[in-house]
């Protein structure tokens, strides 16, 4: 499948799904309600088989945080970009450590770093972070911290 | 010529001349003290050199290169350095067994002096079970590890001793069977009678294969029972970070250290003794002036060179090989070494009623 | 076979040691392969290549001049605000106010020799010194006044 | 008084929990594992991380597209030059600048060589986690030429900050392909060594095969890369799948095994190793004249949009993901390093083996902690 075909075929996994353009490759913006259910979809299906993970992260638009998912399929060498807003008062979304396993560190780290909870996560806990770690999140826009933030 | 041997005799004949036997007895034995603590001092300084000079080389590059000519003062400045440091207990420490471990190491690599023959006649004690004596002394010093592991309060230091107690108790057996190999073809278990059966010729070359063979198990065996590389599993830093000894410091732990190196040179000495002669020198068939050439260098250079060649080859495994697994070390005993010093065994006594050795 | 088996397992594991206690022998035997660098030592024979990155330095020459016109584009360029650059007016002999670098603060202690300063440099005022011991006991003296006392800026560059 | 009697005789299944770091002699830095331990034998293994989180990825929003790159070196300081080209390939993708010929070849020179330079000392290091000291000082010989090769042109040993937008800083030293060869030379010469010390090692080959064995399936799974994938037989490399720059021309070879042990990592790297000199040899002798660096703006400003360049470190795949807003610096930016993904696979590989296999694997997934906690 070329990328226009790959877009079409994405289009109707699922009914809230928009596509974004421009980037080198497809970016896939879905409902945080029916992500789960799409990320299984891309998972499994024969025809896509995006069966790794290369990267998982969230980016704080100040707004609203974004979920950003690449996936890649060993078999067909396919890459996407798969996106979710979140909530910035209270950002959750559905966990997807049982599909790719490589998520479960990625989104610990992203759980301490932008307060993302990740519903079904098995062991939500710091990694990164000092234990006993209160306050902020760190990788968050808004925050501060005056003893070990040095601007120059 | 002079000979330690003579040396010895006149001192116990003036000795004699001056006082009665009892006392004679009394200042012997404090004298020997004194010697077998010198002695062991000096082989700690020259051992650690030595080690730290043959892994240099191995590894392309100098070694100590400092203190002294060439670095050869390099480990007495460490001796002062750990002399002085102090020496800490842990909080949750058995105390009693902490302090005591050390001591209970460094007096079995010292018990095991007695019967090795350093010289022509020059013996502390010719006891006429030498061989099972050192057989039996040696399997204290795990004693000595296991205590000091259980009582660190520390979990590397646990699991580093009961490493060595499942690793020594293993490799006894062959360790004990390789030496049996000589005492059948001796027929002795003295060592005096063992060096001099080998007048005419070492067992290593007097035994055919078999002896070769026992011979390897026997380094083998030994290497891991003084708890060296490739066999340091109990201290194994990159796993352990540094074994049974992790909690000690200062002078305990440089007894720990000098343990290792005096078990180190006592099975090297047992192992010259039983198959390379001991303080025999090396004779060629009936090349009459060759013979008297070895002949003229003293019994007691022929022990120690011996002695340090095995001390070498068991330094040369050290910055060699990588460490065995645990369970792999076991195999290595119970599936390869066990079996085939057991036929070894059979087939050296078969040797030894035909008389088919040389 | 499993005699055979067993056999040739000890064989192999035999051989494959000796092969490699015969590379640490050769070793062992041949001094002439040591690669030791003895450091301090060969302090007087030590070259370092001449883009080695140590810190950064102002050239002066003989007039006790250097080339630095306090433009700033090397504060700018660097990444952890190590170069602090402070100007003052120079009244030239015609009368002109000129701006000219008055101190230029380098501290080594934030610099991670990442040579981006010297390729922002307009002027090629300051470059690399191939020093690298720098270890000092007080943390002050690792601020450093690039410029020396006196000195200006040479003729004809802007 | 806490003693581990008490807690050994208070635990029913019997087992103790050891801290493994994060000062420990196998974990290369400051990683700290959480084991679980029945007897030798490793029921769980939890990495607990941060000991050295700089935060890379914050600090990098303050600093402009030129300024970003050299923090990228402290990453992974062991492919501190690839770890750079990636950086300079994502900003080049938003620049939309020509690379002059002279530039990537000198980039693709720099990128294997230290390859080079992080296996070799991976095979040492490999080999002293598991008792052998001498290959460890046997290979810093090489790499010590290597490092020599980049201190002459980069200025620096270990974090060159050598690639910058648009090309590289600095044009190559006049000695540098004559010092190449002559470490070509060496490596002819000296290859052999590293197989007699390690590869047939009876006693190494038993540590190493079946080891922290990592199916094909499992390390598509938990995102491994690099060669500790290509050991399960997933085809990985960037360099051959996503070719970037000039790599699609150049001849070499994907090693890939299918048995997913620790000697299958190991070997790996040492094949790479023998690749990467044949693709240094290919390019030395036809380095192009020309620029070595593409006429760039004094300061560099994205379009709008996201930039996500993948290069193949020597430990795996590394993603550096720009998301800009238009301006001088980056609004976002995520490494997605080796380290990270590749540790995440450890307990899975080591669950049921001993302590010595857990340093085994630790050894042969190669893990440089910097490059996990950024």
């Amino acid at each position: 499948m070329n990328r226009e075909e790959l877009q079409a075929y994405l289009g109707g996994l699922g009914s809230s799904l928009t596509f974004e353009e421009g980037g080198e490759w497809i970016n896939l913006f879905v409902d945080p309600g029916q992500f789960r259910e799409l990320m299984e979809k891309l998972r499994n299906d024969e025809q896509l088989a995006f069966d790794y993970m290369f990267c998982l992260t969230c980016v704080d638009w100040k707004t609203h945080l974004t979920m950003v998912y690449h996936l890649s399929s060993t078999r067909y060498r396919y890459n996407i970009v798969v996106k979710a807003k979140l909530d910035r008062a209270k950002p959750e979304i559905q966990t997807i450590c049982d599909i790719w396993r490589t998520a479960e560190f990625h989104e610990r780290e992203v759980y301490e770093m932008f307060g993302v909870n990740f519903i079904g996560h098995p062991d939500l806990r710091l990694l990164i972070l000092p234990d006993g770690w209160e306050g902020k999140n760190p990788m968050r826009k808004d925050f501060e911290d005056p003893v070990n933030m040095i601007k120059l | 010529m002079w000979n330690l041997s003579d040396i010895a005799k006149s001192v116990d004949e003036w000795l004699n001349s001056v006082m009665s036997p009892t006392w004679v007895l009394v200042v012997e034995m404090v004298v020997i003290g004194v010697l077998a603590i010198a002695l062991f001092a000096v082989l700690g300084l020259v051992l650690v050199i030595m080690e730290r000079k043959v892994a240099a080389y191995m590894q392309i590059r100098l070694g100590p290169n400092r203190v002294g000519p060439k670095g050869m003062l390099q480990s007495l400045a460490d001796t002062v350095k750990l002399l002085v440091k102090e020496g800490l207990t842990p909080a949750g420490a058995d105390k009693f067994l902490f302090n005591l471990a050390p001591f209970i190491a460094m007096i079995t690599a010292m018990l095991l002096l007695a019967p090795l023959a350093f010289a022509k006649d020059f013996q502390i004690w010719d006891l006429n079970i030498g061989v099972l004596y050192i057989t039996a002394v040696s399997s204290l010093s795990v004693i000595g590890i296991l205590m000091a592991g259980w009582s660190s309060n520390n979990k590397y230091s646990l699991l580093g001793a009961m490493r060595s107690g499942a690793q020594i108790v293993s490799y006894e057996l062959s360790a004990g069977l390789a030496i049996m190999t000589v005492v059948i073809l001796t027929g002795s278990l003295q060592m005096s009678e063992i060096v001099k059966s080998q007048a005419d010729g070492w067992w290593l070359f007097k035994g055919h294969i078999p002896a070769i063979i026992s011979f390897v198990i026997f380094i083998i065996a030994v290497t891991a029972e003084t708890n060296r590389a490739p066999f340091d599993l109990a201290e194994a830093e990159s796993e352990l970070t540094a074994g049974f000894h992790t909690e000690y410091s200062g002078m305990k732990f440089a007894l720990f250290f000098l343990a290792e190196y005096i078990n180190v040179f006592i099975v090297c000495a047992v192992g010259a003794t039983l198959f390379l002669g001991g303080w025999m020198p090396f004779h060629i068939g009936n090349w009459e002036g060759f013979n008297h050439v070895m002949d003229y260098i003293p019994s007691s250079i022929w022990f120690f060179g011996k002695t340090f060649f095995l001390i070498f080859v068991i330094m040369w495994f050290r910055w060699t090989f990588p460490r065995l697994r645990i369970d792999q070390l076991l195999n290595l005993e119970w599936k390869y070494l066990l079996p085939i010093s057991m036929l070894n065994i059979l087939v050296v006594t078969l040797i030894a009623i035909k008389g088919w050795h040389f | 076979m499993f005699l055979k088996e067993y056999i040739s397992d000890v064989y192999g594991a035999v051989k494959s040691m000796a092969i490699g206690m015969k590379r640490t022998l050769y070793y062992f035997t041949h001094h002439q392969e040591i690669i030791t660098q003895q450091y301090p030592d060969n302090r007087d024979t030590l070259v370092l290549p001449e883009r080695f990155r140590g810190e950064v330095v102002m050239a002066h020459d003989e007039k006790n001049e250097h080339r630095c016109t306090g433009c700033t584009a090397c504060e700018l360029a660097c990444p952890n605000g190590t170069i602090k650059i402070i100007t003052k007016f120079d009244i030239s002999p015609e009368g002109k106010k000129k701006k000219a670098i008055d101190k230029f603060i380098y501290h080594l202690e934030l610099c991670t020799m990442c040579n981006l300063c010297i390729e922002a440099c307009p002027t090629n005022a300051i470059h690399m010194a191939q020093t690298f011991e720098h270890s000092v006991f007080d943390r002050a003296q690792l601020t450093k006044v690039l410029n020396k006392p006196g000195s200006k800026l040479q003729e004809g560059v802007e | 008084m806490y003693t581990i009697t008490e807690e050994i005789l208070t635990t029913p299944s019997g087992d103790m929990v050891i801290n493994v770091g994060p000062q420990h002699p196998a974990t290369h830095g400051v990683l700290h594992l959480l084991i679980t331990l029945n007897g030798e034998t490793i029921k769980k293994v939890e990495p607990h991380l941060g000991y050295i989180h700089r935060s890379i990825e914050k600090m990098c929003e303050s600093l402009s597209y030129r300024q970003f790159i050299y923090s990228t070196s402290r990453m992974d300081y062991l492919s501190a030059h690839i770890n750079n080209h990636g950086c300079a390939l994502a900003v080049e993708k938003g620049l939309q600048v020509e690379i002059p010929p002279r530039a990537e070849v000198i980039r693709v020179l720099m990128d294997e060589l230290t390859r080079v330079a992080s296996h070799i000392l991976a095979w040492g290091a490999l080999a002293m986690d598991l008792g052998a000291f001498t290959p460890f000082f046997h290979a810093f010989r090489e790499r010590e030429m290597i490092n020599d090769i980049m201190e002459e042109t980069c200025g620096a040993r270990l974090t060159m900050n050598y690639m910058v937008p648009g090309g590289v800083m600095m044009d190559i030293h006049p000695n540098f392909q004559r010092r190449v060869k002559e470490l070509l030379k060496q490596f002819s010469e000296k290859i052999d060594e590293y197989d007699e010390l390690v590869t047939y090692n009876t006693i190494f080959i038993n540590r190493t095969k079946n080891v922290g064995y990592l199916s094909k399936e499992d390390a598509i799974s938990f995102g491994v890369s690099g060669p500790s994938a290509r050991a399960s037989g997933v085809s990985c490399d960037i360099r051959k799948i996503y070719p970037y720059s000039i790599y699609d021309k150049l001849k070499f070879d994907e090693i890939l095994y299918t048995e997913g042990d620790s000697y299958a990592r190991y070997m790996v790297r040492v094949q790479e190793v023998k690749q990467s000199l044949s693709i240094i040899e290919q390019l030395i002798d036809n380095i192009p004249e020309g620029d070595f660096q593409a006429k760039t703006k004094a300061v560099l400003k994205l379009p709008k949009g996201e930039f996500y360049s993948r290069v193949e470190t020597a430990r795996g795949e590394l993603g550096v993901y720009i998301v800009s807003e238009g301006g001088m610096t980056p609004y976002r930016i995520k490494f997605r390093s080796p380290g990270y993904s590749n540790l995440s696979a450890l307990d899975h590989m080591t669950r049921g083996s001993k302590i010595g296999d857990l340093i085994a694997s630790m050894g042969t997934l190669d893990l440089v902690i910097p490059d996990i906690d950024r």
